[in-house]
């Protein structure tokens, strides 16, 4: 396996590295993918979409269809996650962890025995020990809302610097999945439940082919945003400056959902008790 | 772009990326992945592409590790090779 | 107003697996109701896009109303337009049958596989349906993803499959993707239509050839063409019956489509058979594809992972069909897709019958089969025969078509390995028809010792699979043979313009 | 008459791509433990998406987010001032492809290992003889 994997590998190396010398050369501007298509989206963003940031208006517009697939196979990847680890039945683990919370003491409850989950003085705590570090979980507690607001402030400034709704998706749910490594899974399957985050998920999807079905059902091609002009009551240019905002929300809450979702249910194998 | 800067992190990428694979430890090997995409991340905001920077810092070093390690956590970290 | 129908047929499915995902949280019975009719509104949109094709020509349509080298448009022709009715045909067909099967394998998942399978299924009509190089990847993607997430739920050792498949699957997709790239540094362009436009302004030109080469081998793969054919046999004998049946018929066909209209559309004919010699080292595959196939399908013990070889070597039928490059080869090559989708729809899914009610898959255990699974067993004779090309059926006509292009483009290899794997279909549909029909009951040494009435009654008497499931294979079974009547008519009105003019 | 120099400072990022490439490839055909296989497959997609965004460069232009004041209308864009945004476009949908299939995979990684009680291949390999003759 070893033998065949370094052919493989060499053969298709070796064949690219043949016929690179036939590439055009780095960073040519002459070469034909920087003559052909690429001015056109360069030299018309501006008056088709007013978005100044030229990969957001090609992402959400001129292949916005591409992106609505995009976020559909990240909505996928979180279906099958949950279709493949998703253990539904609550069975009682071998045993439970309680700490203590005045004392600090861990308690060990054995099989099928449980404290009450909502008593104040006892704290549900995981099997693989995790030590009470108040540093951590008061810096995360702390800094997990600046990175939200953060991932806000990049999803609504995608029109005029980097980021969008990926990426501002992307950091909101690694801020969620922060407060779940600091704190633990079960406080963030309270704030979040599986349920919601599936919701959310489909619902992100949905506004973004909810938009697209909005410009079939005014008469145009889907996602034909230039359409949603009497929806949003302004010329077709901003029409589609906002609906560009509307798909990156879109994308956004869906983007989030999904990695929280993934996260859940890798960490916990499904069981969906015990976290990282 | 600056040429000498670029093939410095070029470098460093081809390293990260070899040790990420041969390095005998799963919970290493996902660490050197994250740093294998953060390098690919500087690179490639060095190349100007900033939009698809900010999505692998973001996806590649952010949440991929965090996948990795949960994967790792939750099965072993021994590896042979 | 535009003509709506082509965006219809692709988003009915992804809006359908959107609304499961967020209803069946509050709702179970509804998963079922609402792929249904998104399977029927995605059918009844194709067959009207397709008679709109037939009589008005080539459709096309613009997202996001962008023209083409600027935005991803959809293109559709007879030949598209034929396999996307195929497809969804076949898509709604399995998933009529899969009520009872998905609740007894899934129980409280059945919303996430429906929603997998509504948007398995989108993704293979979007990669029928686009015409955007780039945008054929990420459709690919979709479906592919999804497909090992079906898979991976199956009993034994269907994760390690659905995983192995997913390294091959994501090679492949991603040599296309290299391939694509290759194409883009060239033409700077990733609509088909308009690299095809320039390419012949670059050529000769080696990396035009890298692309060829680049795009072909990731197809291969997804495709399952001989030698990479590896993660195949045991995805889809592992996998749960309603998702073998699924996948079994639809993917490699669509992959095999995505071949036809990269050479055809993208390279064009002249570059991909008169300028490259690759035209006879990929009949060679095939030929292999087909012996090996059908030697290993000779092999196996179990129901299932026969049936999955079977796939392999109908595999090569349709490669090396297309590779002949005459009209007779290419005729035959797109007459078997929609012919094969059908076939393998059918055994497939008598296939999850039987397994459902005998619970094993091992030919040995199929003992009786035919007196307690009449109709099962009956459809299965049908898809048999279809496969081994017994005339009224339509396996007979395609293959025919496959075997007089052969004849005329003096490729008698070709033609030998078709009349080889058809005997040994023979052999295998026989054998099994013979443990099914002749065999004693595998309950037969309890019944010799009590010799009781009611126990013979027990083991005579009919067990068959649940109505829902026969009626869906019932139809299957219909339809081959109704293929096969108007396999002329389909040839004669639909693909023969589905076949540039160029080739005779 | 292109000196040696001029041709490695064009092609030095195909190199690096390939050898990217082969890296991937290697760790996900050779290599024997799952994840590092899967690691392997990032590493071959990354590769992708790096050669897509060299394709995309071009020298001395700035990145593809168009200068602007407010109020401005009448201003005039040249193609060759902005990078070329389209791979990008292209690559921000691998990536995310990729994370997608990544969690897939890991997904059926911790399936095989609940199952086998290891990710190591060969052991899975003889876990499953065993199982049969048994």
């Amino acid at each position: 396996m070893k033998a065949l994997g370094l052919v493989a590998a060499f053969c298709l190396g070796g064949l690219l590295f043949y016929i690179s010398f036939d590439f055009p050369g780095w960073g040519d501007a002459k070469s034909p993918a920087s003559k052909h298509v690429s001015p056109y989206y360069i030299e018309h963003t501006m008056e088709d979409t007013s978005v100044p940031n030229i990969v957001t208006a090609v992402l959400a517009d001129y292949r916005g269809y591409d992106t609505l697939f995009e976020t559909a196979v990240i909505f996928s990847a979180g279906l099958a996650c949950f279709f493949l680890l998703r253990i539904p039945e609550h069975k009682a683990p071998a045993a439970r962890f309680y700490r203590h919370l005045a004392t600090g003491i861990t308690f060990r409850i054995e099989k099928g025995g449980r404290l009450p989950d909502d008593t104040k003085e006892f704290e549900r705590i995981d099997s693989v020990w995790v030590p009470y570090d108040v540093i951590i979980n008061m810096t995360c507690r702390l800094v997990v809302p600046f990175i939200q607001l953060f991932a806000l402030y990049v999803i609504a400034h995608g029109h005029h610097s980097p980021g969008g709704g990926f990426q501002g998706g992307v950091i909101f749910g690694a801020a969620i999945i922060l407060f779940a490594i600091s704190n633990n899974l079960r406080r963030t399957l309270k704030q979040m439940s599986e349920q919601t985050s599936a919701l959310l998920g489909s619902l992100g999807v949905i506004i973004y082919a909810g938009t697209g079905m909005l410009c079939v059902l005014l008469g145009a091609g889907f996602l034909n945003y230039g359409a949603l002009k009497s929806f949003f009551g302004v010329d077709p240019v901003a029409a589609r400056s906002h609906s560009i905002l509307m798909v990156e929300i879109g994308v956004g809450i869906a983007v989030t959902a999904v990695m929280v979702w993934i996260y859940y249910n890798l960490s916990s194998t499904g069981k969906q008790d015990e976290g990282l | 772009m600056i040429w000498q800067l670029d093939i410095i992190i070029l470098s460093m990428v081809i390293i990260c990326g070899i040790a990420a694979i041969s390095i005998k430890d799963l919970l290493g090997a996902a660490i050197m992945f994250g740093a294998y995409s953060f390098m690919m991340c500087l690179l490639w905001s060095v190349m100007g592409a900033v939009d698809v920077a900010f999505t692998e810092a973001s996806v590649g070093a952010g949440v991929s590790t965090v996948f990795f390690v949960a994967a790792v956590f939750r099965t072993t970290r021994r590896t042979r090779d | 107003m535009e003509n709506q129908l082509p965006i219809i047929i692709v988003v009915a499915p992804l809006l359908a697996a959107l609304f499961i995902t967020a209803l069946w949280w509050f709702e179970r019975r509804l998963c079922f109701p609402i792929s249904i009719i998104a399977g029927v509104v995605s059918l009844l949109a194709s067959i009207g896009l397709l008679l709109q094709v037939l009589s008005g020509g080539g459709v096309e349509y613009r997202l996001g109303g962008w023209a083409p080298p600027f935005g991803i448009v959809y293109r559709v022709d007879q030949l598209n337009g034929l396999i996307l009715v195929a497809v969804s045909l076949v898509s709604l067909l399995n998933l009529a049958g899969s009520r009872t099967l998905a609740e007894n394998e899934f129980q409280d998942k059945v919303g996430a596989f429906y929603a997998l399978y509504l948007l398995f299924t989108a993704g293979l009509l979007g990669i029928l349906i686009t015409g955007d190089a780039f945008n054929l990847y990420v459709l690919l993607e979709i479906a592919s993803l999804t497909g090992y997430a079906l898979i991976g739920l199956g009993r034994r050792r269907a994760p390690l499959s659905a995983l192995e498949y997913l390294f091959m699957g994501t090679i492949g997709a991603s040599l296309y993707l290299l391939g694509v790239g290759c194409l883009y540094l060239m033409t700077g362009s990733l609509n088909m239509e308009d690299i095809a436009r320039i390419l012949p302004t670059i050529l000769p030109s080696n990396v035009v050839v890298l692309a060829f080469v680049l795009c072909l081998s990731g197809l291969f793969i997804k495709m399952a063409l001989f030698p990479l054919h590896a993660w195949l046999p045991n995805a889809y004998t592992y996998s749960p019956s309603v998702v073998s049946s699924l996948v079994a018929p639809l993917t490699t066909k669509v992959m095999i489509y995505a071949m036809f209209r990269l050479t055809l559309t993208i390279f064009t004919i002249d570059f991909a058979f008169n300028s490259m010699a690759v035209r006879l080292p990929i009949l060679w595959l095939a030929i292999a594809a087909i012996v090996m196939g059908s030697l290993m399908a000779l092999a196996q013990k179990r129901l299932k992972k026969m049936l999955a070889f079977i796939v392999v070597a109908e595999v090569g039928y349709m490669v090396g069909g297309f590779w002949l490059g005459n009209r007779d080869g290419m005729n035959g090559a797109v007459l078997h897709i929609i012919n094969d989708a059908a076939m393998t729809l059918c055994v497939f899914m008598a296939a999850g019958a039987i397994v459902y009610k005998t619970e094993d898959d091992r030919l040995s255990s199929l003992k009786g089969v035919f007196r307690t699974m009449p109709v099962s067993m009956a459809a299965m004779v049908v898809g048999g025969l279809s496969l081994i090309g017994v005339p009224p059926t339509c396996g007979f006509f395609s293959k025919w078509y496959l075997i007089s292009g052969g004849m005329a483009a003096g490729q008698y290899g070709f033609v030998a390995a078709l009349i080889f794997s058809s005997l040994v279909n023979t052999v295998l549909f026989f054998r099994l028809f013979e443990i099914g029909y002749f065999e004693p009951f595998a309950s037969g040494r309890a019944h010799q010792q009590h010799n009781h009435t009611d126990h013979i009654k027990h083991s005579d008497s009919i067990a068959e699979a649940p109505l829902d499931l026969l009626v869906p294979l019932v139809a299957t079974a219909v339809l081959l043979i109704v293929l096969g009547i108007y396999s002329g008519e389909i040839v004669a009105r639909v693909i023969q313009f589905a076949i540039p003019a160029v080739i005779s | 008459m292109e000196t040696i120099g001029d041709l490695i400072i064009a092609k030095y990022n195909y190199w690096a791509v390939i050898a990217l490439l082969i890296i991937g490839l290697y760790a996900m055909i050779a290599k024997n433990n799952l994840v590092k296989k899967i690691i392997g497959m990032n590493i071959f997609q990354t590769a992708i998406i790096l050669f897509y965004i060299s394709i995309g460069s071009k020298k001395g232009a700035t990145i593809p987010i168009i200068v602007h004041g407010h109020g401005e209308s009448s201003h005039v864009v040249h193609a060759a001032d902005y990078i070329n945004p389209l791979p990008h476009v292209l690559m921000l949908t691998a990536i995310v492809v990729s994370v997608a299939t990544l969690g897939v995979a890991l997904a059926l990684a911790m399936k095989i290992y609940s199952q086998y009680g290891t990710l190591e291949e060969d052991e899975i390999s003889e876990k499953i003889m065993e199982s049969e003759t048994a």
